[in-house]
């Protein structure tokens, strides 16, 4: 069919190997200007890598790619950033070090004979983010003490200071809140509103809904479905392309409402407060239970977890089966494991093998005076990589070398192989794709369901209210609302967790 | 006290000289001690001090940084002591402020590493190195001569080789060895440490299957090559040592490879510092005619082998 | 409504004086504090152990002429530290360009020629280093290691190990050390000029904020279209001309260019830039930090000189002061933040 | 099936034929090719230039001794460096340790009390570094600075700056050196099997998988639940007893303790580690790669004094040989991924 607009951009054929995995064979991808157009695919298909060689971060192997009419070759980031080209990449690459309004303008600084004008730097950044809707973040502070989403922000500020004519999004809202990602679609509107177009990656379905025009689905590398119309393509269509296989609920059943009740307490927290961030919370998880924890980024629902897991300091009674936690060692011997945000930060050993990432806490299950059995800690991996389908399913792999989602079920693997009484939840589906967040989800419950207490923090409130028995709605540090999961709706929840809201 | 052969100091008294004259601020600077030589330098400056009533002695840190060492140098011409006794890391290095002091009046004297400019000490003393060297060289060439060896193997493991005396000594061995019609096989640098000497030594030994004779330049590295000859377990040789020290006197007696050292003895810091007094004092040496301090005072480099050890033995100094 | 999202860290509820903080800042501010009371507290020693020695004019001109050559190589090692790498061979490059500049060829064009050939020496060897930790894409720590011991057994050959003095019709390079203006040697006020110039180039160019993101996460450096390789090279050979700089000042002070120079150089400038706060995994870090660190070694010594302790009592006492310097370092951090 | 399969993370890809690849993998495989193949090239020039005396028996057991030293020292040196940290204070430590040892006091309750009284000493000191470390959080690189000048002070201080001789009645300590078994030296013995068991504790147990963990990401072993401070604390310690087992075997070869054995040893060491191919950020490396990287710098030295090289020559060789080893190792990593 003949389209009236010509595509700003067009790749053809590209392929890119790496050692051991061809990650990309043979994509095809239009996109026009003004249009917010979707790249959908499960973990590891092959997202990243393609905007990566349109970023020029990555040189493909074969393949040729035409923006604006003219065929390019995209030797570098700057060859992209000069054809108009910004990307907002996955991994958020930013400079700690450096301040906010530094890091914005990066590589091309506001200077005069290489002088840098820091006041002209700093009103634009402070421009900048205003536009954003964050104008509270000062351009001077340094990034590295900012949280994620605020990092989030300062990527898709730097993204913007350039004069852009394509914008590519790997999953700017996986960092985010409810409310942010509001703001972020507001901005992406602007854009498109003036002809930019928008690459636009996630795993959220609904986002795409919301904002994508055109869609366009990658498995294993290759491009499977071409420019299918955003809000008309079924759910249930978009799904099976993606992953080959159809795919009903993706939250599993619950138990009845109560079915708790009379269960002993896994965990009781009473009266918890960590200076400046989290002020006298008090609950309790039962044994088998799911307990998720809402709120807005920066409310302290993982300072909540960290303390839990003896990981901060704070005042408080902390009880796992009646024994007092102190420090994480004491967690983790009582049976406590937790699941961190920043996986990469975090919880990975980026160096070593996706093998040895797993069994990194159960390190004594394998061994006797030190003594590890490698056999048996090769097979015990082995079986959680295939239990939550992480691909590839090489236990010997470099765990860099795998896709976002992939690493993150590493994490979550960690606490599969050493059993845990309590497990510790935050954001555990961040970049994680439908398909693998419903079998996660399912690993959850079934954990749940053999006994062990969960404590879930998401940003995502289809996944606290579809996913959790009980909630708790956190605000500004405190515990504003306690009940169960099946009481409270989205609109409700919101609400609570807003200031200024009714209780 | 400390007393024994262990800790004995070279120390000199007696005579009219020694008598209580002004008082005099004596400043010290040297190399860093990080040998039995040095060490022994810097312990006997202290010693000879120690015996005068009319001495205030100022040592200063010990370094192996020249710039450290000028700004030490600098601090003492600051607090005006009344004489100087340098040890310089390198001579022609510290020559600019040894002659700063001697424009503010200060009189230096110059111990074993020399100023190249006269102007900047007032009286040099300190042992031969090139006579070392020849010392060494005629006992080796006369040996290897009298066994009529007509091509020798001869070795010699040097100090820092970027001391102006490790050449100074390396030039006067090969010289002497030329009289007799010889020269060195091999030649390789330590640091004047043990530890250094026993690599050095230790390769040395697999490059040379047959050696006739060797020469280390300083006892103190020489315990290091005499324990790499015991570990090769090589005796087909004979080795030559140099400075004087009381272990290797001990090794000569006791009639092993090492036959004969070539002294450079650190009591040079005594005399140093008896002459530093003299000067100050105005008064010249008692056993010379001269009202005043001669220029410049060389010691002999003495050889000793198992034939005269017992008499040097008390003057060693211990690694 | 927005208003009450933050996603900034700053601990909401103390905004500090704008006026003052920003000032003290500027110059790294708390940082340094511990550097400057550790300072304070050895000044303190000096006076009471030696009242006559330590604060004279003389005394602070020694120090100071003193850590100049060290100074003028830590703020090229402050510079390639940030920038995630290591210079293992700063002292053997300030050995070889001392001797280069003071063979027979090169004293007879006199001493501009030789000044310029010290720096020029300097450069060379510091891009090299560039060359092969950038486009050799070799360990920092290697590259420069292996151009320690190449260059300094360069130096010892061109020298034929023996000093080269720097000859009378020279002696305007002897004079940066003998000269005073305003009662300071020249060579003070070259160390002071590149340490003005150093902390210009590293807070106040396009050079210097790329320095931290090359050495912060060179991923997102290069990500943001900053020539990543190129960037090492410069920060390598700025390091060189530091070298070459700091060649002419031991020229100066030594009268002499040798190839025993400069020993054990690399040690003293590291440490002096990691006491001072510079991560040694890049990425942060200040200059004025580095010179304090520098200054208060130089301090130690002299206030051992002054007193004349033995040195085996001196290394001792050092070793403590380090760790006690360090700790009130981080003691001061801790009740300022 | 499984058995192919390892646990390290290797670059992923290459399957070579599996039943040689287990074997060479074990050893660390590919990416030792570079430096064995450095080794060969170096074995040639000696077997070419000096026929009769490089591949002798007596010349190779004299290389294995002289590595034997330095080459305990690095076996520490690798654990703390991959756990994320680095250890300046060996050389001190060990020397420190040598004079302890032969103090008159200690030297009369014979050889066993002496080798125990240094393995003591080493672990002491290590963990007191350790300590300031973990406990103390100072950085790594002042910490052990401290240390090094400190300790180098006490060494001079007990030994009042002389050379102590091992008394003729603990010839039991030279007999180490001298003695040997299927013609080699005990002291080679002692440095296999310090490889040996750092091999198995890096490789095989709980300890050495955590120090990969400290050292990769610290933040992520601690929130994994490992004692990131108390694994640090034994990573020093662990290096200063190896530096206690150099003492010994130094003391063992020069038939002293002195307070200027090990001068410099922490620059060998650490080269050896980082040529070995361990990032000197931590987090990964190997045992058998810095022990190769210690092998190709006492090959090198042996080389030049066989075919009387000078120093200066020696030294201008050696840059370059590093930089094309390196190269090499480089090469032969791309060739085999
Ligand atoms: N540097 C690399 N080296 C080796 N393999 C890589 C590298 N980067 C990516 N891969 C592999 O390429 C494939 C595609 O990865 P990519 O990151 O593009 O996936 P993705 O679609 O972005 O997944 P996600 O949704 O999890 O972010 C994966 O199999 C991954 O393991
Ligand atoms: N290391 C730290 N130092 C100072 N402030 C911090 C630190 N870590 C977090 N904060 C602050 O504490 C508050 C809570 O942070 P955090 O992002 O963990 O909350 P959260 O509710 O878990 O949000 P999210 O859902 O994004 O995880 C924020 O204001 C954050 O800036
Ligand atoms: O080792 C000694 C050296 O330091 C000194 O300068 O001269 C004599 C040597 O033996
Ligand atoms: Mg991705
Ligand atoms: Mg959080």
């Amino acid at each position: 069919m003949q389209d009236m607009r010509d595509p700003l951009l067009v790749m053809r054929g590209i392929v890119k190997q790496f050692p051991g995995v061809r990650a990309l064979d043979g994509v095809d991808l239009e996109v026009r200007a003004g249009e917010v157009h979707c790249l959908l695919g499960q973990n590891g298909a092959g997202k990243s890598t393609l905007i990566k060689t349109l970023a020029g971060a990555h040189q493909p192997d074969e393949g040729t790619i035409t923006f604006a009419g003219q065929e390019v070759r995209l030797t570098g980031p700057i060859a992209a950033i000069k054809l108009g080209i910004s990307t907002i990449y996955q991994e958020l690459d930013l400079v700690d070090g450096l301040s906010v309004a530094d890091n914005i303008f990066l590589g091309h600084e506001k200077a005069a004979f290489g002088f840098t004008r820091t006041g002209d730097t700093n009103r634009a950044a402070a421009e900048l983010l205003g536009r954003l809707g964050h104008g509270e973040i000062a351009p001077t502070t340094e990034v590295g003490t900012l949280p994620p989403a605020g990092k989030q922000v300062v990527s898709m500020a730097r993204a913007l200071s350039h004069d852009t004519r394509l914008i590519v999004m790997d999953e700017p809202s996986a960092a985010l809140a409810h409310d942010e990602v509001d703001n972020l679609f507001r901005i992406v509107r602007e854009l498109t509103a003036a002809g930019v177009a928008v690459v636009y990656i996630s795993h959220r379905l609904e986002e795409i809904r919301e904002i994508g025009d055109r869609i366009t689905v990658l498995k294993d590398g290759r491009t499977v479905a071409v420019g299918l119309p955003a809000r008309e393509t079924p759910t249930r269509e978009i799904i099976s392309l993606m992953t080959g296989r159809d795919m009903e609920n993706v939250f599993p059943e619950r138990p009845a409402p109560g079915s708790h009740d009379g269960r002993p307490e896994v965990l009781r927290v009473e009266g918890l407060t960590v200076p400046g961030v989290v002020t006298d919370v008090s609950f309790s998880v039962r044994e088998g239970e799911i307990v998720g924890l809402a709120g807005l980024v920066g409310s302290g629902r993982s300072e909540i977890l960290e303390a839990v897991y003896g990981a901060r300091g704070c005042s408080g009674r902390i009880e796992l089966n009646g024994a007092p936690v102190r420090g994480i060692s004491s967690a983790v011997r009582l049976g406590i494991g937790l699941a961190p945000e920043e996986r990469k930060a975090q919880a990975l050993l980026m160096d070593q093998s996706v093998a040895g990432n797993i069994t990194l806490s159960g390190l004594g299950l394998y061994s006797r005076l030190g003594w590890l059995d490698r056999k048996r800690e090769l097979a015990d991996a082995k079986a959680q990589i295939d239990e939550l389908d992480l691909r590839p399913a090489d236990p010997s792999r470099p765990i860099r070398t795998l896709s976002g989602g992939n690493q993150q079920k590493a994490v979550l693997a960690r606490w599969l192989v050493n059993r845990r009484k309590l497990l510790l939840l935050d954001e555990p589906t961040r970049g994680v794709d439908v398909g693998a967040r419903a079998d996660l989800y399912a690993v959850i419950r079934r954990l749940a369901d053999e006994g062990i207490g969960v404590l879930l923090v998401s940003s995502e409130l289809p996944e606290v209210l579809g996913l959790a028995d009980r909630v708790l709605v956190i605000r500004e540090g405190r515990a504003v609302h306690q009940s169960d999961a099946r009481d409270l709706d989205e609109h409700r929840v919101l609400d609570m967790i807003m200031e200024g809201s009714a209780l | 006290e400390e007393t024994g052969n262990t800790n004995q100091q070279s120390v000199s008294t007696g005579g009219d000289n020694d008598k209580p004259g002004t008082k005099v601020t004596i400043g010290f600077s040297a190399p860093a001690a990080d040998h039995g030589w040095i060490a022994a330098i810097a312990k006997n400056a202290e010693a000879q001090a120690k015996q005068y009533s009319d001495v205030d002695f100022k040592p200063v840190e010990p370094t192996n940084d020249i710039n450290q060492q000028i700004s030490a140098v600098e601090s003492l011409i600051a607090q005006k002591v009344g004489a100087l006794v340098i040890l310089p890391n390198d001579g022609q290095q510290l020559n600019q402020v040894a002659r700063k002091a001697m424009d503010a009046g200060i009189p230096v004297v110059n111990l074993d590493r020399v100023f190249p400019d006269k102007l900047s000490y007032r009286t040099w003393v300190g042992g031969d190195n090139y006579g070392m060297g020849v010392a060494a060289g005629h006992y080796i060439g006369k040996k290897l001569k009298d066994k009529g060896v007509a091509k020798p193997v001869i070795l010699e493991i040097q100090g820092i080789a970027t001391l102006p005396l490790t050449q100074d000594r390396s030039k006067g061995f090969a010289d002497a060895l030329k009289t007799y019609g010889f020269e060195v096989t091999a030649q390789q640098d330590a640091q004047f440490t043990v530890e250094s000497g026993n690599e050095v030594a230790g390769n040395l030994l697999q490059a040379h299957k047959k050696i006739d004779a060797l020469w280390n330049h300083d006892d103190d590295q020489g315990v290091g090559v005499l324990a790499a000859i015991k570990q090769a377990n090589r005796n087909e040789f004979f080795m030559v040592g140099g400075a004087g020290s009381a272990n290797a006197m001990r090794e000569i007696k006791n009639g092993g490879v090492l036959e004969a050292t070539v002294t450079y003895s650190p009591s040079m810091a005594s005399s140093a510092i008896k002459l530093a007094r003299l000067i100050a004092q105005g008064k010249g040496m008692a056993d010379l005619v001269e009202k005043q301090v001669p220029q410049s005072i060389t010691l002999a480099s003495e050889t000793i082998t198992k034939d005269n050890v017992d008499q040097y033995l008390p003057l060693g100094f211990e690694s | 409504m927005n208003d009450t999202r933050t996603l900034s860290a700053e601990p909401a509820g103390k905004a500090p004086a704008p006026a003052s903080s920003r000032s003290v800042r500027g110059l790294g501010g708390a940082r340094h504090l511990g550097l400057v009371a550790a300072l304070v507290l050895l000044a303190i020693v000096g006076l009471v152990t030696q009242p006559d020695n330590f604060a004279t004019s003389s005394n602070l001109v020694s120090v100071l002429a003193l850590a100049a050559t060290i100074g003028v190589i830590t703020v090229g090692m402050t510079f390639v530290i940030i920038g995630g790498g290591i210079d293992l061979s700063v002292g053997a490059i300030m050995a070889l360009a001392s001797v280069w500049a003071t063979t027979v060829a090169t004293q007879s064009y006199g001493p501009v020629v030789m000044a310029l050939c010290a720096i020029l020496v300097g450069a060379g060897a510091g891009a090299l280093n560039g060359f092969l930790i950038s486009y050799g894409r070799m360990v920092p720590f290697i590259a420069t290691l292996a151009m320690m011991v190449a260059a300094g057994g360069l130096a010892q050959r061109m020298s034929d190990r023996r000093t080269q003095l720097v000859r009378p019709e020279n002696d305007a390079i002897m004079a940066l050390s003998t000269t005073k203006v305003l009662g300071l040697p020249l060579l003070v006020y070259i160390f002071a000029a590149v340490v003005a110039a150093g902390w210009v180039l590293l807070n106040r160019t396009t050079f210097g904020r790329r320095t931290f993101a090359v050495g912060g996460n060179p991923e997102a450096a290069r990500l943001a279209g900053i020539d990543v390789r190129r960037h090492t090279m410069l920060l390598y050979t700025l390091s060189g001309v530091c070298c070459g700089i700091a060649a002419i000042l031991i020229m100066a002070r030594t009268t002499t260019g040798s190839s025993t120079h400069g020993n054990l150089y690399e040690l003293d400038a590291i440490a002096a830039v990691i006491i001072g706060g510079t991560l040694l995994t890049g990425g942060r870090g200040t200059i004025i930090g580095s010179i304090l660190g520098l200054l208060i070694f130089t301090v130690i010594t002299n206030l051992f000189i002054l007193n004349g302790l033995n040195t085996s009592d001196q290394l001792i006492a050092k070793g403590l002061i380090i760790v006690a310097a360090v700790l009130l370092q981080r003691r001061s951090l801790r009740s300022s933040s």
